[in-house]
């Protein structure tokens, strides 16, 4: 019976929401916020329970059962303590509730601003930089004529598209006729990258409205 | 026939040979790798076992079983090594009851490195680029450097403009991407300038944010704005809040304030997932003006669809040294396109090189490509 | 003249929608559709299980969640069909928390239309944390990781899982992949204890998956609607993703026939300018 | 004091993570780790102030009595029904998300999964809206996106190739008509003749495109992928790769500081 209940729940949010399709509407509005409402919710006890509390709590659970709160503190090890780092920094985070101190967020902010930049540079370089250039590193004639020319097309697009994100020059001449292919390849690639991923996204709907009619509908019959 | 076939099962397996092991390189320790040449009988045994023993006080210990491995393994990786302890390993190749043992390998210890050799060509190409930057940086203070038209960000005062004369908000979307990822600070310096503007035109601005740090930095980056517009007043707290950590919740709020706080102008800069079009065309719809921008590839072909101006890529990253016009950051635009050139020569090398070593089959033509094989 | 122009060229959205709404309600509504040739990476894999001995051991591996269920679970549900009408044991365990009870689900109702017995013919073991640690352990004995089922039963108490104690008493693995737990699953459990595997995926992961497939470390893989779609046709259980893959068909071309009409207005509306 | 210290934490932060990348050995092997741990931690802290300014915005809109304040209540009170569930779960069960937990049973299964679904399932409409509208061959580099475009998409459905012809003949004529109109009014007689070259050419390339279509159309959608599609995406890649490394050498630095002042 539970199971019937709340089967309808879920066939009339799904209708609320493709209701939005027609035009802005209460049931839409209602199910919107019925969404945003539970889904901080839900994330908030997402993130604690799989993220911060293993993370946080974890390394020090062992201790604390042993020794209770007060006593555990002389048994940190090194783990322990390097915990106290993001310990202070969510701390700062929080003290924006009290506006003498606020600024103190910034220092947070900070650490992550500065792992963004160290991250950005890794992650560009060995991530994608090198393998893209080791990747189009190809011979352009081969015994195979196909495989010649597939390679022809690759690199040209690959330095072509280069070319158009010049910033400091004029695109005029030379530049701009490299500049100008590069951007047709750009639109190649968007077009089937657009056409690509139109299967993937009918497929969602697909088993939305097989949702409606076989398992909400069904279940009437 | 059948005493050789009684025969053949019965003698024990010929053992593994030739085992090594060696320290596991480029690792912070604790791991050794193990190889070995297969046992001649190799098809017919049934698998493998590795043994390790370790010397405690100058005495080997008990060998300990470590894994099995099924025919035709001869490498095997013990990540469960101490470091500074010495370890031998030993193989036994097993047949039905029957089994016999290889000789002991050499002793190993494992270590941490402290330079990561595979890495070389990253370091190298790492340095090359800083010093390119750093140049420009030097050179930046002496002459004016150009910076081609970006037509996405030209449209941005005119966008703030019309949104004004229409007495409508302008929204702006950050995306999905944590404060730890560049396309959103990116996205955070564009915000800045359209909060300025925000201020000059004395026009309402609504950011929702999907990821909490992002939305204290944006409160912080609007109300800023407001003040280099001279207007820190009009700087409304309550209009910059957090709206959803989940991905589709965000853009049905998203969709819900465009319905109805009607925005003039939408901006959305940063990174995106497969919400950016369910975002777009719905603000296609009401009529606004839309400057998109962002870094996901796979994306940018909605934006191009559904919005009026798309930021493509690197134009976004570009676009904080476009917008101040700051020496410096005009620098490291220009510091960026030599790097971009030295690239291609590089590309243009080893296209060379690689055509040369199709042609005469020698594996020494490899030798850039190999360069840049990093893990 | 003009007039008409100018309507197709400015087609209202709304009546996109409902076009779209309608080509894909009428396939699932009539169940019929084009005629098409499973993929040989399907076909392998359907041949795999019609050859398992009764009463083998097969485990599923539910490593997706809600955003995937469209594709991955009508799949779920013609393979458990499948299966159960083969006489073959089901263990259902997963990586993926939260696609847990989307497993559960589809498992108990495919149990009850075919009369199975939990215990007997099929076991749902549950989440542990850590990939590549479970993986692993299992191959060992799988009470290291998993001492109890979902409901807190020892294992032991469970006719099916008696003699089950590592890859070895398990015939085939079949992992629903919406991630890289796939790659895990031929690393860890092929790779180190010659399991043998059976991958099914989205349609996004699937390229990553197919070279598994090639280099025969999978014995099969079965890739997005349209492979469930083979999958069915083979089963001969025609349902949702041979339905489904004649409306994908309809829907594409819907939307190119409206990409022309709207180019057709577009360029008559810029001549009689 | 106030400037100073957060740009040394990111001049620090982001250098040390730099170094870290060269070296394996401890504490460096696995500090990137380490670091994204911190930053889960602090994020989930965060995600405190985040729903304290969600909650306080809608109990705004309640005390002012707006006319979506309605809505605003349903908001508050989904939140704390669903944040008490989720509790009485994790107390119940062990944890909100072990399989047999109500919650996870029944709010995320039939509350949470079809809105998210659902949500997520609009984009097939709006695909084919922006589709519609957005593919106009308004140019060279419009008309070889919408060509690219249709090919894919019809290479990737089962029975793609009975149409493709049909849908390639009509684009080859459309072109041939404008480019026959084009060609007349115009004076330049160079001009006119390749206008004229355009539509004769197409209209011979009909049937042997269409044919080539109707044989290899999934294998000519793979090579767009493959090939071109592959080569811009590397270009695309390699940019913004080098303004991530530009930009971030900036935060380093101090020069790009949005986040600060």
């Amino acid at each position: 019976m539970i199971d019937i209940i709340f089967l309808w729940i879920a066939a009339g949010l799904t209708i609320a929401i493709f209701s939005f399709l027609y035009k802005d509407n209460p049931f839409y509005k209602l199910a919107e916020h019925i969404y945003v409402g539970s889904a901080a919710s839900f994330w908030f006890l997402y993130l604690w329970y799989f993220d911060v509390e293993p993370k946080i709590l974890g390394p020090f659970k062992e201790l604390f059962k042993t020794y209770g709160f007060l006593k555990m503190w002389p048994h940190f090890g090194p783990t322990q303590w390097i915990l106290f780092i993001p310990i202070f920094l969510s701390i700062c985070m929080l003290l924006r509730f009290i506006p003498p101190v606020a600024w103190l967020s910034r220092w947070a902010i900070a650490f992550t601003v500065g792992m963004a930049a160290g991250l950005g540079v890794t992650g560009a370089l060995q991530g994608f930089i090198i393998p893209q250039i080791q990747a189009t590193i190809l011979p352009l004639f081969e015994k195979d004529i196909l495989t010649s020319f597939n390679n022809i097309i690759i690199v040209v697009a690959t330095i072509c598209t280069l070319f158009y994100f010049f910033f400091s020059k004029e695109h005029k001449g030379a530049l701009g006729l490299f500049s100008k292919i590069g951007i047709t390849f750009i639109m190649i690639a968007f077009g089937a990258s657009f056409g690509y991923t139109i299967m993937a996204r009918v497929s969602l709907l697909i088993g939305r409205i097989h949702f409606l009619i076989y398992e909400w509908l069904g279940s009437l019959f | 026939m059948k005493t050789i076939l009684i025969f053949y099962f019965l003698i024990p397996p010929l053992p593994p040979s030739n085992v090594k092991a060696n320290d596991y390189p480029n690792d912070a320790g604790g791991k050794i790798e193990i190889k070995w040449e297969l046992s001649p009988m190799d098809s017919t045994i049934d698998c493998y076992i590795i043994f390790r023993q370790e010397k405690i006080k100058d005495k080997w210990s008990l060998p300990e079983t470590l894994s099995i491995l099924k025919r035709g393994t001869n490498y095997f990786l013990d990540s469960n090594c101490k470091d500074k302890i010495e370890y031998r390993y030993f193989i036994r190749a097993v047949k039905g009851e029957e089994f016999s043992d290889s000789e002991f390998s050499n002793v190993a210890i494992s270590s941490g490195q402290w330079f990561h050799k595979k890495r070389t060509s990253v370091l190298i190409l790492l340095i090359v680029i800083t010093l390119f930057l750093f140049y420009f940086l030097k050179r930046a203070k002496k002459e004016e450097l150009f910076i081609r038209k970006i037509p996405g960000l030209d449209a941005i005062d005119e966008a703030v403009g019309r949104s004004t004369e229409m007495g409508r908000p302008l929204l702006f979307i950050l995306g999905l991407g944590t404060i730890a990822e560049i396309p959103t600070i990116a996205g955070l310096s564009i915000l800045k300038r359209v909060a300025k503007k925000a201020g000059e035109y004395e026009t309402d601005i609504i950011v929702p944010c999907f990821d909490p740090l992002v939305y204290v930095a944006a409160s912080e980056t609007v109300k800023e704005g407001f003040i280099e517009a001279g207007r820190p007043d009009l700087f409304k707290e309550g209009n910059v809040f957090f709206l959803s950590y989940d991905q589709f919740g965000y853009a049905a709020g998203v969709d819900g304030i465009m319905l109805r706080e009607r925005p003039g102008a939408i901006f959305l800069q940063g990174y995106f997932y497969a919400e950016s079009l369910i975002l777009a065309e719905t603000g296609n719809s009401i009529g606004a003006i839309q400057i998109s921008g962002t870094t996901a590839v796979t994306q940018l072909p909605f934006f191009i669809a559904a919005t009026d101006y798309t930021l493509i890529g690197e134009e976004m990253y570009a676009a904080s040294a476009y917008l101040t016009r700051e020496p410096l950051s005009l620098a490291t635009i220009k510091g960026e396109d030599y790097v971009k050139i030295l690239l291609i020569i590089i590309i243009t090398l080893g296209l060379i090189l690689e055509t040369i070593a199709s042609f005469t089959g020698k594996d020494i033509f490899h030798f850039l490509k190999n360069f840049f094989e990093v893990i | 003249m003009k007039e008409f122009f100018e309507k197709i060229s400015r087609i209202d959205r709304r009546i996109i929608y409902v076009i779209v709404f309608i080509s894909i309600l009428i396939p699932l509504l009539i169940k019929k559709g084009f005629e098409f040739e499973p993929l040989p990476e399907v076909k392998n894999a359907y041949e795999f299980i019609e050859n398992l001995p009764e009463g083998a051991n097969c485990l599923i591996s539910i490593d997706y969640d809600a955003a995937s269920m469209p594709e991955l679970q009508p799949l779920l549900e013609v393979m458990l069909i499948h299966l159960f009408r083969k006489n073959l044991k089901v263990i259902m365990m997963g990586h993926w928390p939260l696609g847990l009870p989307l497993g559960q689900i589809a498992l108990e109702k495919i149990a009850r239309e075919l009369g199975k017995k939990y215990g007997e013919d099929y076991v749902f073991l549950g989440y542990r944390p850590g990939i590549a640690a479970v993986m692993l352990n299992m191959g060992k004995e799988i009470r290291m990781v998993f001492d109890v089922d979902y409901k807190g039963i020892p294992l032991d108490s469970l006719p099916l899982m008696r003699n089950v104690h590592n890859y070895n008493d398990i015939a085939l693995l079949i992992g629903f992949e919406a991630g890289a737990v796939g790659d895990a699953w031929v690393q860890f459990a092929q790779a180190r204890y010659g399991q043998k595997i059976i991958l099914t995926s989205t349609a996004v992961v699937a390229p990553d998956l197919y070279p598994y497939f090639q280099a025969k470390q999978i014995v099969g893989l079965i890739g997005g609607l349209r492979g469930a779609a083979d999958y069915e046709n083979l089963v001969k259980k025609r349902g949702f993703a041979f339905s489904g893959m004649t409306a994908q068909t309809i829907v594409h071309i819907i939307i190119i026939i409206f990409i022309i009409l709207g180019n057709i207005g577009y360029i008559a509306l810029r001549r009689l300018r | 004091m106030k400037k100073e210290v957060p740009l040394a934490i990111t001049f620090i932060s982001g250098f040390v993570l730099i170094v870290a990348l060269f070296i394996p050995h401890e504490p460096f092997g696995s500090l990137q780790e380490r670091f994204n741990d911190w930053y889960i931690i602090v994020s989930g802290f965060t995600l405190i102030l985040g729903i304290d300014s969600l909650l306080l915005y809608h109990w705004r809109k309640i005390k002012r009595k707006e006319k979506e304040a309605p809505y605003s209540i349903a908001l508050i009170l989904s939140f704390i029904i669903t944040l008490i569930w989720g509790i009485h779960s994790g107390i119940k069960y062990g944890s909100p998300f072990s399989p047999n937990s109500t919650f996870l049973r029944y709010f995320y299964t039939y509350i949470f999964v079809p809105l998210q679904a659902t949500m997520f399932s609009l984009l097939a409409f709006f695909i084919a809206s922006a589709a519609y509208r957005a593919f106009r061959a308004r140019g060279l580099n419009a008309t070889l996106l919408l060509i690219s475009a249709g090919i894919v998409m019809l290479g990737r459905v089962p029975k793609g190739e009975d149409f493709a012809p049909y849908f390639i003949g009509i684009t080859f004529i459309l072109i041939a008509i404008v480019s026959f109109l084009e060609a007349i009014p115009r004076v330049n007689l160079y001009e006119k003749l390749i206008f004229y070259g355009i539509s004769i050419i197409s209209i011979i390339l009909i049937f042997p495109i269409g044919y080539l279509l109707k044989i290899h159309l999934p294998s000519i959608a793979d090579w767009i992928m493959n090939v071109p599609q592959l080569g811009a995406k590397r270009g695309l890649f390699i940019g913004i790769s080098l303004g991530a490394i530009a930009m971030a050498l900036r935060i380093i630095l101090g020069i790009e500081r949005t986040y600060l002042k």
